[in-house]
């Protein structure tokens, strides 16, 4: 390779932006640095990095092919809030639902992040307008959720007397504790408790 | 003399100082450029042109110039270590001044390693003055997605806890039996009216029988009949007295 | 080119800092990436831009003769004073090393700010304490350091093998009983004319 190749080569590698040959040239004292570019450009064709002209800047970048393992995403497990269960419940119950019906039925305000969470997890979907004054959002549950939760459909949610023979009727202390502590608020930020929906 | 190799004439004498004094870092740093300037290696470097260099830039600074501390002192122990080193062998002071000279030259050598190593470092190709990193890194990016878990143990309890929390809820307070504060406080207040003897506060209470055996109603006695007796207290009606901490409580009349 | 050879390249091209063969490996699959670096190294051995390993970790840099190509368009790094660089060898070649060693070496008190400069430059670290008493802070060098002096471990500190076997390491008093005892006569030979084991 010859030195004003390597130099070509060292400059655009250093650059902070793109480079045009005009830049290159006046870097170089003026040497011609069109066939040194075009030397590399075949030198790099074959490997991990690829040197590109892009309206008329010379840049290297990454092999478009290895994108994918230069770009990881690391999951991370996250247990569901209690807000967020009982709001992915009421919509798996009573869908469609709007927030203001979610809001009368768990008898506290929902903070807009917990209906954002269920989005994210890709178990609650936006299934239209309700056709009343304001035509109000209203949710549904979706696909994934039914299979996430090992549902066939939403008939198999076990009903009210199911629940009550079941024993989770019963008031739960720990609910109503949990509730006083705020916990929903830590876990949601701005959630107001008792909400005039009720 | 009795070491000429050692103690040769300054190699350099030629090297006139016009030196400023804030151009050393300490004494030691002076020692080491005077030194230098034997230009000779420093493991046969004569000590005593050294001393005899030191000392005639001091001497001549002085004129000119507050010196530093340290820089006093050195030459006062280079004085002292000349004068000891001139001495006839036999007549040399505890510490050896010889071993003190090798270890001033230890020192000296030390220092000048150092200082050429720390020379021989900055001239390296150095990142980002002589070679260069990548100008713009496309960056090795990692997302971080959360995965939400819930169960449906969870989700279905949850909503039996939304009903729960919902349903309408009456609450009934069932009568309970009790001793009202009226009521002890005439009744103490009629008692202690009898006698002017200590009485325990449970020698108050309605005796034992009928619906006064019930334990909680005798509770609520006890508590009211209490509470009568410090208020009797406060009006200054009766006197109370309790021998030990939880001991039983004692109340007369204040006549 | 083999594809894990150009995933390596890729990595350490898009890398914003110089990666451990570790980070490579988990980066790709937990390859073994060391043949592939090697490869890499002697591929770009006499090309404008040079891998080179630092400390253990792996990273591109310029090749050191186009510097004065480079140099002009950047800013030059700061420059430290006398008293910094001095300090900086004495850890360098010392470590780890107290402030009271370093003083002893430089026969003068250290300013409270020469060492700041050092640590904040990213070349020098706190190591812990040394266990006499009164528990002395004691410092080391970084991989940074490494980085940034070009050199792939303390091991190719500039002369640290002569230094150390003529002793010029070793504590002076150290130094001075090994003379006393005569162990070292024949490397200090000079010194013996003047000493007193004469």
């Amino acid at each position: 390779m010859d030195d004003l190749t390597r130099a070509v080569e060292a400059a655009l590698f250093a650059a902070e932006a793109p480079m045009t040959t005009d830049q290159l040239a006046a870097l170089l004292n003026g040497a011609a640095v069109l066939p040194a570019l075009h030397a590399l450009v075949d030198d790099y064709a074959e490997r991990g990095v690829h040197l590109v002209e892009r309206g008329g800047r010379w840049q290297f970048q990454t092999a478009p092919d290895l994108a994918h393992l230069l770009r990881r995403t690391r999951e991370q497990p996250r247990r569901l809030s209690r807000a967020a269960t009982e709001v992915l419940a009421i919509i798996a119950y009573h869908e469609p639902v709007s927030r203001a019906q979610i809001e009368a039925i768990r008898g506290v305000q929902t903070a807009k992040g917990t209906l954002d969470v269920l989005l994210e997890a890709g178990w609650v979907r936006v299934a239209g307008r309700r056709d009343v004054p304001g035509r109000p959002v209203i949710y549904a549950t979706t696909a994934d959720f039914l299979s996430h939760f090992g549902l066939a459909s939403r008939r198999d949610l076990p009903g009210i007397d199911e629940l009550r023979a079941a024993g989770l009727l019963d008031p739960v202390d720990e609910a109503f504790e949990a509730l006083a502590r705020g916990e929903e608020a830590d876990e949601q930020g701005a959630l107001e408790k008792g909400g005039e929906s009720a | 003399m009795n070491e000429p190799d050692l103690f040769s004439p300054p190699a350099a004498e030629a090297d006139k100082l016009h030196l400023e004094l804030d151009g050393w870092e300490g004494p030691l740093d002076l020692l080491l450029d005077l030194a230098r300037r034997q230009k000779v290696d420093l493991r046969q470097i004569s000590i005593l042109a050294l001393v005899d260099q030191y000392l005639a830039f001091i001497e001549a600074e002085r004129m000119r110039l507050e010196l530093a501390a340290d820089y006093l002192v050195m030459a006062a122990w280079l004085a002292y270590l000349k004068s000891a080193l001139l001495l006839p062998r036999e007549e040399q002071p505890d510490p050896d001044p010889e071993e003190l000279a090798l270890r001033l030259q230890l020192r000296l050598q030390r220092l000048n390693a150092m200082r050429d190593a720390a020379a021989r470092l900055m001239a390296r190709d150095r990142l980002g003055r002589d070679v260069f990193a990548r100008g713009a890194p496309e960056g090795l990016r990692l997302d971080r997605r959360t995965r939400w878990q819930c169960d449906w143990f969870g989700l279905v309890s949850s909503y039996g806890q939304v009903q729960v929390r919902t349903r309408p809820v009456v609450h009934m307070v069932r009568e309970r039996p009790v001793m009202t504060l009226d009521s002890a406080l005439d009744r103490v207040s009629a008692m202690l009216g009898i006698t002017l003897d200590w009485m325990e506060l449970r020698e108050f209470l309605p005796a034992r029988d009928g619906e006064w055996t019930e334990p909680r109603l005798r509770r609520s006695a006890l508590a009211s009949s209490f509470v009568a007796a410090l208020e009797l207290a406060k009006q200054g009606r009766a006197q109370l007295r309790q021998d030990v901490t939880f001991g039983p409580l004692h109340l007369r009349r204040l006549a």
